[in-house]
């Protein structure tokens, strides 16, 4: 096994898609010329040519409008959103415009396009360049949306995104680009959309996660002395209730770990669904494991405990396990 | 004439070659116009609905310049682009009405208006979101190289909106294959362009980005026609984006609510002294194709074809509780109707 | 009591604000000159002058980011989005940059603006012109987020977003405009924020809504056959956990009902909440009552059974309190 | 010039009516940017950060050129533009080293500069973000009736974005007094102006908003602070907006990250010999003011001071935990600490 960097997961499943399908394009800020902001669309340009690796102007509104527009007419637009934040400024193209083709048109139109783009925190970005926010893009119903965890999903989630028929948006946690994995890239390897995978199994807690998170989930379970069953829900929306069930109808209990405030996050929806349909099975109460009520900051210090880690994601879900009681959140106190 | 009661979008688009089915056409989209405008106090018709009387000429003379296979992007306003590009007044009415006839099923209403055999993509509710998703027609029509364009129609208020900034920066610098057509009929909403706008011709704004800007009398359809002839070679040819705007107006308000009293006195009566069908009409006279009372019998035939169409769509049956459900996402019931541009 | 129309209380809330406070400015498309596009700013412009009350141009994204700017010099501006929708535009200004401004002065710089946008679906306006999209604009801690919800909260709501010091976002649910209320006004009257209301007392079942639901909540509760707690949380962020669990507490049962899709909903944090807080204490599954997965039709036959009805909550809440169990949602057999 | 080494932000303001000290802010300028780009590679800095160095004489004549209770927007691109305005060394290095004494506290970072006592509100991380807000700094001045103005600083790259045309328009027709400043180094991230705008000069597009278009050299303060002159004053006297482009360039790299490999081979060589703080310690020789080895003195004074404060910066303590729960919103923790802008 090679050992890789997960930006190349990105890379490969660009370059191939591209060897694959001709009409599969990008667009972003200096995705072409220069490889990319982080370098995930390097080479591409010299080898798929420059009528289809295609460097914008800054102006999201105009080249996420025209993936919409070049899928409807039989293109499959990848655009590299740098930062999710500056979806910001043309949110509309894709949750008002793009979900709702299919719709109106009644199939007659479809936009099969991709939306990467880098999301989360650890690295000192600062408020405006950290969040995840991913609940600007549910509640679209002709939109999906999913999140990497490793060099495979990375690979798989975004050929099979490229390859669905309609708007998918793929969150690549920014931290993961410069971490090495042992990886082998199959070319026919697909992460399927609407699949979740049991990370780790175990016996006394579910612990539903995505994105950078499923690492830390796995680390907290590797040193636990309670054993917990870890999912990696892939797909936010829509997202697999079958997996989650199961699992918990196996484990009697579920944990949420997830960059973003409890308001926010998905992680609502996931412990209401289960509270809903697994009612009176629970050993112990749901429990969301979330950021606090507080923009992502700067200083490193601060982001460090900020963000869920290892240690404290351990001692949150052995602490359910133990007690069957919901511990309180680390900021209960320190706030 | 009677090829524009036919039921096809395409043959209707055809039909246009015809200067007499345009002049035609015209009087259609007036007659429908009017027509909804009854519907709605009818209690037909549901929310808003954003009529187009007095720009009749610019619908037609834009869909008389570019082919059923090149792509459209239009607004709210957009029953009588819809009209001029082939869509039937039973897709029309129907949809305005909520009717499964309707070219959205029923679904879209007044403000989502779709026939992708013209190459009308549906109707946007979201001021310039129509402009980048026609830079994107356009880059598929590039990436062809099929020689197709795209049109991005809009208001003079939509200029001052972001979007219109980034998608023509967008098609200068990518030089694509698109015109993106100004309808200037003096107001946004009920705000006369003087009141959000330092500029009064819209066109000047092509000098940001370096392509041409081009100003035509939007009430004279071969005028229009004209306007639209360099701007679809020049782009056809490869040469990049152009900026057209239509000296126009609405007669009726804004939207089904508006009286629209905030127009100074003199104003419409002064454009409804130019209105676009009769300056067609004489010029067809004086061409000897038009007979002096033609345009009469032109205006009662399709007001009589037009109530039948409105018998029709009130006999035709609102969507099923199962369309509610279908063609939300691949995964839904619908079954696969993808149209193919440029594959057929 | 006289009887009022509800878009009366926004311009009585606007008009009584800005007697008593000169900071307080109006920004808008067409909320001067043409008294408002739905008419809640007649005879301001008049009353309080163009410097006071002004009329923009189609720039969602200039007129909210004037209106950050304003606020922290000083100024206390309520911004008419006209549709939530609209918002796609321009939602960087009010996630990313207001809501930041506070925690990146660390408290030096405060942005006391509000954001009144007209939301919600039942008129056929189609589905780019009736969501209430109350997600974009949770998951930012420096913004708060209401909803109106009859001619008392619509004053008493809009009274205290413009005195707070924080952005506020007040969704008014466009179909109340029209509905007429006896209602006498009282100039001290205020809404707190972060504070929900009983709306009518019951003891069999919780049903925690927001917004026009309320009214739906309120028949569905007259007619029933069993006992519902109706409460109108108003304030969606930071929202009223207190009353919540108090109610649910003593009914034993937990319904929401909202406008939205269930993966973007708040009812999702308010089970969750509730699963969490409530463990063991509940009788019967908590239960959503959401609008299904599509886009909101415009044929007035499909958006009348798409959104929930009196008749249909009742039947909901009553299936569950009498068997215990979650009902299926009214789609299950028909889609 | 010892002034500059003052630790108010306001007096470090008022020095800058000494020409002397406008060299000296320019030296110390490009000194704190070298010993960021040396404290990133000690470890010292997190996530990114964006060096203006070359762009000094933009800073400090923007600075210069307007008043402290003037209000200025500015982006991630803002380590200058702070210190021109007032911002001591150690707010700007502790900021983006995250420790307590930086401006902000240690939680904004590199790119949330802030100092409401001369004016600068935080700055902003997403482009085109600081031109709406400057419009509204500058209605509230104009309701204050104080004479103030508003100055919104962004890039070249940023007159694409929509937020930018949205911006210049609600300015001209409000006729705020507002100065929109491009700072035009010729790159966008990695990409030439060239590349991604089909016009060579920004000012031009000034047209489209019937505003004044001011074209000035941006290496030489002296020019940067004549082209201010005339747009403040119109703004003062109430008279509306102006678009002023500043020609200048980057010496390093977009951001930590870049080696700038794509700029054409002698570009920075050319501009290098035009360095705005040569071309000013030139002048200022010829004035007399200066002695011929005085920028080298001042340079090395200059080195040693930031040395202190750099040494200062690193034992000034990260944010306490309860820093993070502060200043979230009304109720939080931390409390009023409220600036009010023209009311003390
Ligand atoms: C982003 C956005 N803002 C505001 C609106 C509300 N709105 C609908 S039509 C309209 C006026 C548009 O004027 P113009 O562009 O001149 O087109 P016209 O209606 O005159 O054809 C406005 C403001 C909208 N639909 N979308
Ligand atoms: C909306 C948005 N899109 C993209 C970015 C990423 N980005 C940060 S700086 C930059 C280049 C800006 O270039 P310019 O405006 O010329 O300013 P400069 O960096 O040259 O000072 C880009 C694209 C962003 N921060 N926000
Ligand atoms: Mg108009
Ligand atoms: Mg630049």
């Amino acid at each position: 096994m090679a050992k890789i960097w997960i930006r190349q997961a990105v890379l490969r499943a660009l370059d191939d898609a591209m060897s694959d399908d001709p009409t599969v394009i990008l667009m972003g800020e200096d995705v072409a010329e220069a490889g990319g902001p982080f370098k995930v669309t390097e080479g591409l340009l010299a080898k798929h040519g420059p009528e289809r690796v295609i460097d914008t102007p800054i102006s999201e509104m105009a080249f996420m409008g025209a993936a919409v527009g070049a899928a409807v007419c039989g293109l499959k637009p990848v655009v590299e959103i740098m930062f999710i934040e500056f979806l910001g400024v043309a949110l509309d193209q894709l949750t008002t415009q793009a979900a709702t083709m299919r719709y109106l048109s009644r199939g007659r139109l479809t936009t099969p396009l991709v939306v990467r783009a880098s999301a989360g925190a650890g690295q000192g970005f600062g408020c405006q360049h950290s969040q995840m926010l991913d609940h600007w893009m549910r509640g679209a119903p002709g939109l999906k949306l999913a999140v990497t965890s490793n060099a495979r999903t990375t690979y798989g989630l975004l050929r099979s995104a490229i390859e669905d028929p309609d708007p998918v948006v793929v969150l690549e946690p920014r931290i993961l680009y410069s971490e090495r994995e042992e990886h082998e890239f199959d070319p026919a390897y697909r992460t399927p959309l609407g699949k979740a995978e049991i990370a780790r199994p175990g016996k006394d807690a579910t612990l539903v996660t995505c994105g950078a998170m499923v690492r830390v989930a796995n680390e907290a379970a590797a040193n636990s002395n309670v054993s917990i069953e870890v999912i990696d829900l892939l797909t936010l929306w829509p997202w697999d209730r079958k997996t989650v069930l199961e699992s918990v109808a196996r484990t009697g209990r579920l944990v949420t770990l997830e960059e973003a405030t409890a308001s926010a996050g998905w992680g609502g929806d996931v412990v209401a669904t289960v509270a809903e349909e697994a009612f009176g099975k629970l050993k112990a109460p749901p429990h969301r494991i979330t950021l606090p009520d507080a923009p992502i900051p700067y200083s490193g210090v601060l982001e460090a405990r900020y963000l869920p880690n290892p240690a404290y994601v351990g001692e949150q879900v052995a602490a359910l396990v133990s007690t069957n009681k919901a511990p309180a959140p680390w900021w209960r106190n320190a706030a | 004439m009677t090829i524009s009661n036919s039921n096809s979008p395409l043959a209707r688009r055809e039909a246009l070659k015809n200067r007499l089915d345009q002049l035609q056409r015209m009087v259609e989209i007036r007659a429908v116009e009017n027509r909804i405008q009854k519907l709605f106090a009818e209690g037909h018709v549901r929310g808003s609905t954003h009529l187009a009387n007095g720009q009749e000429a610019v619908a037609v003379g834009i869909a008389r310049s570019i082919g059923p296979d090149d792509i459209v992007t239009c607004t709210y306003r957009g029953h009588g682009h819809a009209l001029a590009l082939g869509v039937t007044p039973a897709g029309v009415i129907g949809e305005i009405c909520g009717r499964t006839i309707g070219c959205a099923g029923g679904v879209g209403g007044s403000m989502h208006l779709v026939e992708p055999s013209v190459g009308l993509l549906p109707t946007a509710a979201i001021i310039g979101a129509g402009l980048p998703i026609a830079c994107g027609a356009a880059m598929a029509a590039r990436a062809r190289k099929n020689g197709r364009v795209a049109v991005a129609i809009f208001g003079d208020g939509t200029a001052n909106i972001g979007a219109f900034h980034e998608a023509l920066n967008f098609a200068a610098i990518q030089k694509l294959p698109v015109i993106f057509v100004c309808e200037n009929n003096l107001y946004g909403e009920y705000s006369r362009i003087n009141l959000t706008t330092p500029v009064e011709d819209i066109a000047v704004r092509a000098s940001s980005y370096n392509i041409p800007g081009i100003i035509a009398d939007g009430q004279d359809v071969d005028k229009v026609a004209d306007a639209m002839a360099g701007p679809v070679a020049r782009a056809r040819r490869g040469e990049g984006p152009s900026l057209v705007e239509m000296k126009t107006y609405r007669y009726s308000g804004h939207s089904r609510s508006d009286p629209a009293t905030y127009r100074p006195a003199g104003e419409l009566d002064a454009w409804l002294k130019r209105d676009p069908i009769a300056v067609f009409a004489d010029k067809l006279i004086a061409e000897k194709s038009l007979a002096p009372d033609g345009l009469e019998k032109m205006q009662a035939e399709t007001n009589e074809a037009i109530e039948r169409v409105v018998a029709e769509v009130l006999e035709s049956p609102p969507p099923a509780l199962s369309d509610l459900f279908a063609h939300v996402n691949g995964q839904s019931p619908g079954g696969d109707r993808r149209y193919s541009f440029w594959r057929n």
